[in-house]
């Protein structure tokens, strides 16, 4: 399985009926793919819908309804537009069940970087310090490495994007949940292995007794396609 | 009262080096003939308030690319590389804000507030210089208001006198915007008959608006 | 004239075309009968409208439109519907062009008090406090005297209903204007002397060489009438 | 998701010494039908933020009546004696609060925010306990968020996923409190099947809403 597929497989399994959810731009937007069938989550868009659906065939779009990223989108019946503060006044009040964001670091606090990298790349933050900062839960779904190197550190090197604690971190490797007392090794993927995983992470992390392997299969992948 | 006024006209009245909020995301609810026209009369020094700074070739991204900003509030150029550019070069003064606290900032400028108390920002380098108040325990960044000189926005339909409705995305921050400036100069997909539009379905009520652009120039 | 009528007509001739304009319960909302002919005054209502009317004939009201003081009203065509926060930012950010208030106290420095008399009446400030702070003029439209006391002071002995200073207080005597100097005496009521203004009034009043007369008459009365 | 409900069934959700956020002015945009059920089931020592305390035998006046309050938060109790009355008897805690700031408060709290920074109050006894902050050498009071256990909210239409619209000045503290409360009770005229409310509508989107009561109890 593709790494990014598995991640995204893994991420949709926190999903619950009810919950409102962001995606951000990416790995994080491929998630949807992947709902386990039946699931009713409504999705917001930051620059202003709530139940936002997959864009509709070409010739049936309206240059008004984009997702954040400025793709056409579709809406699900019983969407709802929404200004751009009343649209961060769902995010930062606590509104929002799950923001899952893209990372370029996450350290041992629990610390996301992922808005800029000083003198190479400054895009600015859009939404995402909000997203960090007032989500009910942030997910961070990433790649464990890039070039070669842990994209999971002791500390974050770059400029972080929030000091709120993320509550997961999902990579191709394992689930890692941010706690007081440090990284704890919650799951690792399939065919992966512990020793594996720690030796793949600058950050210390903490081992369970049991690690569980990820519940993914490509059988997930299937159900949610039909 | 008739608040309608060909583009040119409601161009004009903007001077060189004013301070300007332009509403979209991504050119998606900007007001792009006020822009076009904005570039083909070469306005210099304009400070910009906006979420972005739009593409190279698309919304705001054409007075960055005319060289006519000499600063942009906004909380994303990444879709813009010529904003970044010139940044870097140093010929652009570009203060990036979250997306959420530029939309309270422009509110709080349109209420009459002296700013909100956010989370958003504590602990990051977007804290820099800014006053810190601590509320039960937990601390918030104060967050000043901003305002303009004018605001052009884009809307879906207006009446003559200035009630305005948008449509679906195309709304984002063109509503908060339409108390925040001097002026307020709109450029709507339709004009119709004061009455038209029911008083339940108005988004930004007729007193905000100053001056409604019509469709033939 | 009745005093009432008097004091509602001058206030009548502050109001400019295009000027959103909020009445306070009482005296105040009669300046809305005497409006020169053809003059464009939008009323706001601080409980949701924009674009008040008179009050439509019993059997042709709705429940869901009333005044702020819980009567019912109507919409002139192109009114808007607002919520309280929306409502507010129009006072608070100075988009309402005039506000016209009673008074209790006016003082020296042009501060007003007209929420509550500590222990005897304490009905709260409501929107009053918002709209003596925000409103871009600030006109008090209230009787010279209570019980045969002046209502203006050297200094308000009530609690305040804000610090900022309000531009107009118009009586059945005077229209008196609040500057960084002191009260100034700008127009005196038909048939009033300057000698009467000054005894009827606590507060030390500066006096200009030529002070007018206001310029009401029963005529604007009946042309406001047709 | 059918988030309709009855009357009972919603309001035997709050417990005795709940806080309640409760829309309306003057009775206009209140929930009528759930406040006589609070009223019916007795419930005990509520704490309510209103804008106002409506009329002894209107609106949320009837809970003051009932004597089932212990506080209430509003801008203006003159419309009932007996808020006075128990007041002054030392029965009922009041704190009185500005219009324009007790909606900012609520609104502070619905969308987290430590809480805004106004002129309103300075200077006057609303200013007593309060935090200043200097914003450009002008002086604003820090005033706090507010939030409820639950809210109690009029709507004109609701779809059933609790899409909502309000009627003319019945919108009044509705819309802002819808999120400032743990539950929010919709007590709408009408329910309407999904998709029936246009998304550009929708005043209050459906993820601020828990419970819809329906018409029949």
């Amino acid at each position: 399985m593709d790494e990014k597929v598995l991640i995204a497989k893994r991420v949709a399994l926190e999903m619950k009926s009810g919950s409102l959810v962001n995606l951000g731009i990416g790995l994080p937007t491929t998630v949807a793919n992947y709902l386990a069938p039946g699931l009713e989550v409504y999705f917001q868009s930051e620059n202003g819908i709530i139940g936002m659906a997959p864009a509709p065939e070409m010739g049936m779009v309206d240059p008004n309804l984009t997702d954040a990223g400025g793709g056409f989108v579709g809406a699900i019946p019983g969407a709802a537009s929404i200004d751009s503060a009343l649209s961060f006044g769902l995010i930062r009040g606590g509104h929002l069940d799950v923001t899952v964001l893209g990372g370029l670091e996450v350290d041992e606090l629990g610390h996301l970087a992922n808005w800029t990298v000083p003198g190479k790349m400054i895009p600015g933050m859009g939404g995402a310090m909000d997203l960090v900062s007032g989500a009910k839960k942030v997910i961070v779904a990433m790649q464990h490495a890039a070039k070669g190197k842990s994209k999971i550190l002791k500390r974050c090197t770059l400029p972080l994007t929030s000091v709120r604690r993320v509550d997961l971190i999902v990579t191709e490797l394992a689930v890692l949940e941010p706690t007081d007392a440090g990284l704890v090794l919650k799951e690792i993927a399939p065919g992966v292995t512990v020793e594996q995983v720690i030796a793949a992470t600058e950050a210390t992390l903490i081992i369970p007794d049991n690690v569980a392997v990820m519940p993914v299969s490509d059988a997930v992948a299937t159900a949610a396609a039909v | 009262m008739n608040k309608a006024t060909n583009c040119t006209k409601a161009i004009e009245m903007i001077p060189d080096g004013a301070t300007l909020m332009i509403g979209g995301f991504l050119g998606v609810g900007s007001p792009h003939r006020a822009i076009d026209e904005l570039v083909r009369q070469g306005k210099k020094n304009l400070t910009i308030i906006a979420n972005d700074t739009g593409r190279p070739a698309l919304g705001i991204g054409k007075l960055i690319v005319a060289k006519q900003v000499k600063k942009v509030i906004a909380s994303h150029i990444g879709t813009n590389p010529e904003t970044q550019k010139q940044m870097i070069a140093g010929e652009l003064e570009v203060i990036l804000t979250p997306q959420g606290t530029l939309a309270e900032q422009i509110r709080s400028g349109g209420f009459g507030l002296g700013g909100v108390l956010t989370a958003t920002g504590i602990g990051t380098t977007v804290a820099d210089g800014k006053q810190v108040v601590e509320i039960n325990g937990k601390p918030y960044l104060v967050e000043l208001p901003l305002r303009a000189d004018f605001a052009i926005l884009a809307a879906h339909r207006s009446d003559y006198r200035g009630n305005l409705e948008y449509a679906l995305t195309a709304r984002n921050f063109n509503e908060v915007m339409a108390l925040a400036a001097d002026h307020v100069i709109v450029e709507p997909d339709h004009i119709v008959p004061v009455g038209v539009i029911p008083p339940d379905a108005v988004v930004t009520p007729f007193c905000c608006v100053d001056y409604i652009i019509e469709r033939s120039n």
